[in-house]
């Protein structure tokens, strides 16, 4: 065993044992390093958003670079997006803070305008193709019972999402069978992620283990 | 015009960003590259809502002295020290930012909340995971296969058990998905469609007619 | 003899012949070789598509003409047959030629009819997509308008949704604050949407009890809309004098940060009921569990799958994937959500009958004689 | 039956405990449970140990510090697994978070098998722009990284004489804990240039990955800590290595945790059952 000399590490380290020390209870310990997480994230994230959205698409080209290099035309181009920005500085003067709406409208219209097709192609066109039954169900017999309990599972699992009806009679089968298969996927989709989890959870103690207290290799 | 206008930019974006998706004219790709290059400059203003508000709020604990005021100092000076070092000295691999800020705060503070997960999956399993109902029973028992199967340990206990496990991934599992994204998607879409006819105005904040 | 047929071979050739050390049959040149512009593409760009007479050739060289002269393009390997040159101009035609090699023997094929690339206006692929969209609209639309009409739409209950007015007035008779966490999307995600309308009424429930109500932010812009709703409910609600600035905060757009914000909060306000409403990523468990050592009713609804399974384990009740939407139609009664929720059923159900009625024909398909319900498929194929 | 009742008040805290020793445990002391391999990590190893020795492993450096514990294993697994074969590695990234990983593989693994970097491995870093830096190497290595991470130009490091472009690396490897990740060198690389292509995701991504494997697009997949600790056992079973294997000694916590979780239910239920039938 020999012990990190590195500030640094102890510098993780103090910070893990930190937020691990919530588990206990909450604690000035904690209330540090959460409020030191809280500003230095936010500062990390404006540098980044500096660095690869706002200098490079925006100010180099404006600013920085000379018309020879982006034209005249195209820097004007850059006032809209410019201008739109700038709106949301509105917000904290109370007579115009309305303007904010003007890029919310931008980014809304152009999100939903996006979003339409795209998700019709991903999650409706492209997911139906893969529910389909095909002939190729009948190769083997497990192929085919797999095909067709995941093809009644789909079907009852979309009839339990039905709000237009009262749940009754052949529904209420249908919507009954659909609770079974959305479970059963809840439950896959907890095991799995509690194992992402421990992995983690075990990556966090074989820092403290390893790089800090040199316990292991 | 406080309505008019805004309502106006996101009945023509929505438009015209429905009919780029079909057209690959490389018209219609310049416009889809411009747009994109924008959002990305308009959404990263919108940090600035987002730090006024921070800075405002910190700000005024502290001046108005309420409770555990020094600690909203701590998140500010962090703030600050941050951002100065990130502006300055770049975010390139190697800089201060990345080599000391990033790697040795945000990734142990990150990993860590992470990690605490881990414990709180343990507490929620012995506390709430109960097989009240069938429905409860069934998910106990498609989380079990799955998390033996997952390890060495179940292959060991019975070797069909990792077989099993993926059986309930991809078969019940999937459909299940399936069920959901289809009625998510088809939420989406509408509440979009809704959003650029300006049914959906929510986000104009006050009144909904 | 068989330099005498490699010299015949040769001649029908436009290449120089390169026979002189050939022992071996030298390759057959490409056939069928065709060039066409690619469909459905911005243009620049001519596809190229041919068949192996032999299983001689090692390489296969392509050859272009345009208006500078013939250049040889590209050498891809034996087992392609096709090749998407992007290097071309629009609106000038080109001819293109393609040799087998091996050995020493290069041996052209004819050349393919002269083409021209140009762009396209419409992607022709995604039609089926396009007549999704027009359905999918219309049932909207026409819900919405009989909405409007003041038809009579029914909604079915949705479990856990009653216990909402009950949370708010538990917070009154304790005294304590409601928090509401309206997820860690984006105003453009639809469960960000539904949580906020949610986020209206019971905003308006709280005004009308008298409750204090705590709303931490992840999303600048969420946080703005938020801002604007809640101070709306309580105007609405008659109360405008009772709201407070700082109930509605942005904390920081980390999410990890963010969720140890938000567990703090809780552990020290202690509220009577927590709500978590939106979208949620792994941070969903940490705010769950930690609300409920707090003793906290809780109330959670997400779309995210991955989710799910936690908060209906840490959650007293939890509304699963649609039904979050359901919930902001069916507390507002607002005839508008009401009418798109219909819609949204309906939509649901030209799927399902779609995939029962496809999957029979495409089963059927197997019969030979109706082998032409195969095609269905590929009308779901997208690019 | 004040035993049950005691039972379904039982601090939290002590659980936490319980949980906490009983992962720590294996890490110090492993129990050597095992680990057999599946045929997703065996193909991808049959896949590495097919390359001739003398050419190049690419192995693309998708991740960042936060999925190390499930990732970072593969990654040293798959180089020493090149480096005893006399494979070259030459790395690259997609994710500017994940340089100093790469650095870290890089200072750390080429001496144990006395490996020079320079001639016979490289790390080239990274640079903005996902599609476009692959398609660029795809051209020329050269052009989209005219110097390494540490600034050699590329002219004097021997290794980088007989990689021009992605045509002359047999596969490449992509560590990915999201996007941008393997589906780029999938969209851009795979079918463009015919690379051949392996991958390694978080244990969460998995099941997006089969797909590809279904249709060959990827050769052989490593999913999470547990493929890490089949890669390093087949690498250790050949004898490529002795090194401390990570993922294998993490395998033993994780099996314990999973079993620890499940008791926790079990307990948890029949204490619950047992206070509600009196009760009822």
């Amino acid at each position: 065993m020999h012990v990190s000399t590195d500030i640094l590490t102890w510098v993780a380290v103090v910070l893990t044992v930190g937020i691990f020390s919530f588990l206990w209870k909450d604690n000035p310990f904690y209330k540090f390093c959460e409020h030191l997480f809280v500003g230095i994230s936010l500062g990390y994230f404006i540098s980044l958003t500096w660095y690869n959205a706002v200098y490079p698409d925006l100010f180099r080209p404006l600013f920085v670079q000379p018309l020879s290099e982006v034209s005249l035309g195209n820097k004007l181009l850059f006032i809209i997006p410019l201008l739109l920005g700038l709106c949301y500085f509105c917000r904290f003067i109370p007579r115009v803070s309305w303007l904010v709406r003007f890029p919310m409208a931008f980014v809304l219209g152009w999100g939903a305008g996006v979003t339409i097709p795209a998700v019709l192609q991903t999650s409706i066109i492209r997911q139906m193709q893969g529910t389909f039954l095909t002939p190729g169900i009948f190769a083997r017999w497990d192929v085919f019972l797999w095909a067709i309990i995941s093809f009644v599972g789909v079907v009852c699992s979309v009839l339990y999402f039905f709000f237009s009806r009262e749940h009754k009679g052949a529904l209420k089968v249908a919507s009954e069978t659909g609770i079974v298969f959305l479970m059963v996927g809840f439950g896959a989709s907890f095991g799995y992620t509690v194992m992402a989890r421990m992995s983690l959870l075990i990556g966090r103690f074989q820092f403290l283990l390893r790089d800090w207290l040199g316990l292991i290799q | 015009m406080k309505r008019t206008i805004p309502l106006a930019i996101v009945l023509t974006m929505g438009i015209t960003m429905m009919v780029q998706f079909f057209v690959p004219h490389p018209v219609s790709v310049g416009y889809y590259d411009l747009t994109t290059r924008w959002i990305r400059i308009v959404g990263a203003f919108a940090l600035v809502l987002g730090t006024g508000s921070f800075i405002m709020f910190h700000s005024d604990k502290v001046r108005r002295r309420r409770q555990g005021w020094y600690y909203s100092i701590i998140s500010l000076v962090a703030l600050v020290v941050t951002t100065v070092i990130g502006l300055g000295w770049g975010i390139r691999p190697g800089s201060i930012l990345q080599n000391v800020i990033y790697a040795n705060f945000l990734v142990p503070l990150n990993a860590s909340m992470f990690a605490i997960l881990a414990f709180y999956m343990a507490s929620a399993a012995y506390r709430a995971f109960r097989a009240r109902t069938k429905e409860a029973a069934l998910l106990l028992i498609a989380a079990f296969i799955v998390m033996l199967g997952m390890v060495p340990i179940g292959a060991s206990i019975w070797g069909k058990l990792p077989e099993l496990a993926e059986w309930v991934l991809s078969v019940p599992n999937m459909a299940a998905k399936r069920a959901i994204i289809f009625g998510v998607a088809l939420g989406g879409i509408a509440t979009s469609l809704k959003v650029i006819l300006g049914i959906e105005r929510g986000w104009l904040g006050g009144g909904k007619q | 003899m068989i330099p005498f047929l490699i010299l015949l071979l040769a001649a029908g050739q436009t290449a120089p012949p390169e026979t002189t050390a050939a022992v071996l049959a030298p390759p057959a040149p490409p056939v069928a070789v065709r060039a066409f512009d690619t469909p459905n593409d911005a243009g620049k760009s001519i596809t190229l598509r041919w068949s192996a007479a032999d299983t001689l050739a090692r390489t296969w060289l392509i050859e272009r003409t345009g208006p500078e002269g013939p250049k040889v393009i590209a050498t891809s390997e034996p087992g392609e047959t096709n090749y998407l040159d992007e290097e071309v101009k629009d609106r000038i035609r080109y001819t293109y030629r393609i040799a087998a090699v091996a050995g020493g023997d290069t041996v052209w094929s004819a050349p393919a009819a002269a083409v021209a690339s140009t762009p396209q206006f419409f992607n022709t692929s995604r039609v089926n997509i396009l007549i999704a969209m027009v359905i999918f609209f219309a049932l909207v639309v026409y819900y919405i308008e009989s909405a409007k009409k003041g038809k009579n739409l029914f909604v079915r209950r949705i479990a856990g949704l009653d216990a909402v007015e009950e949370a708010v007035g538990r917070a009154t008779e304790m005294g304590k604050p409601i928090v509401y966490v309206p997820g860690l999307g984006s105003v453009a995600d639809i469960a960000t949407i539904a949580s906020l309308n949610i986020l209206g009424e019971v905003a308006k429930k709280v005004a009308q009890y008298d409750s204090a109500l705590l709303v931490p932010n992840r999303d600048p812009i969420v946080y703005t809309v938020a801002r604007e709703i809640v101070k709306e409910s309580y105007t609405k609600a008659g109360r405008p004098d009772a709201f407070r600035q700082d109930s509605v905060f942005f904390v920081t757009s980390e999410q990890f940060a963010y969720a140890a914000a938000v567990d703090g909060l809780m552990v020290r306000e202690k509220p009577a009921t927590n709500f978590f409403l939106g979208m949620f990523w792994a941070e969903s468990l940490v705010l769950a569990e930690t609300g409920a050592t707090t003793g906290a009713i809780q109330i959670a609804g997400t779309d995210s799958v991955f989710q799910l399974p936690f908060f209906i384990t840490a959650c007293d009740y939890t509304l699963i994937g649609e039904e979050l939407y359901a919930a902001s139609a069916y507390l507002s009664r607002e005839p508008l959500l009401l009418g798109s929720l219909k819609g949204q059923d309906y939509g649901k159900m030209v799927i399902l009958l779609t995939l029962v009625v496809g999957s029979a024909l495409l089963l059927l398909s197997k019969v030979p004689a109706l082998s032409f319900f195969s095609n269905i498929l590929g009308f779901f194929s997208t690019r | 039956m004040k035993f049950f009742d005691a039972l379904q008040r039982i601090d939290r805290r002590i659980i936490y405990i319980v949980m906490g020793l009983l992962v720590i445990f294996p890490l110090v002391k492993p129990l050597g449970l095992g680990v057999s391999s599946g045929p997703r990590a065996r193909t991808l190893f049959d896949a590495v140990d097919s390359i001739p020795a003398g050419r190049t492993l690419l192995i693309s450096v998708d991740f960042d510090p936060s999925s190390m514990p499930e990732l970072y294993p593969m990654l040293a697994a798959l180089m020493r697994h090149a480096f005893a074969r006399d494979v070259k590695v030459l790395l690259c990234g997609l994710w500017v978070t994940g340089a100093g990983l790469a650095d870290k593989a890089v200072t750390e693994i080429p001496p144990e098998y006395g490996k020079k970097y320079g001639d016979d491995v490289v790390y080239l870093g990274w640079k903005a722009g996902i599609d476009a830096v692959i398609l660029g190497m795809g051209e020329n290595i050269k052009n989209v990284f005219p110097t390494d991470y540490y600034g050699h130009p590329l002219d004097s490091l021997r290794m980088m004489n007989e990689v021009v472009r992605l045509r002359d690396i047999p596969m490449a490897v992509a560590i990915s804990a999201g996007t941008p990740g393997y589906t780029d060198w999938l969209n851009f690389a795979q079918s463009r240039y015919g690379l051949r292509l392996g991958a390694g995701v978080t244990a969460v991504s998995a099941a997006d990955a089969y797909p590809y494997l279904q249709t060959g697009q990827l050769t052989g997949l490593l999913a999470g800590m547990k493929g890490g600790a089949e890669y390093e056992v087949l690498v250790q079973k050949k004898d490529y290595s002795r090194a401390y294997m990570p993922a294998v000694a993490a395998m033993d916590s994780q099996s314990l945790a999973h079993v620890v979780i499940m008791l926790l239910v079990i307990v948890g239920n029949i204490a619950y059952f047992a206070t509600r039938k009196r009760g009822a």
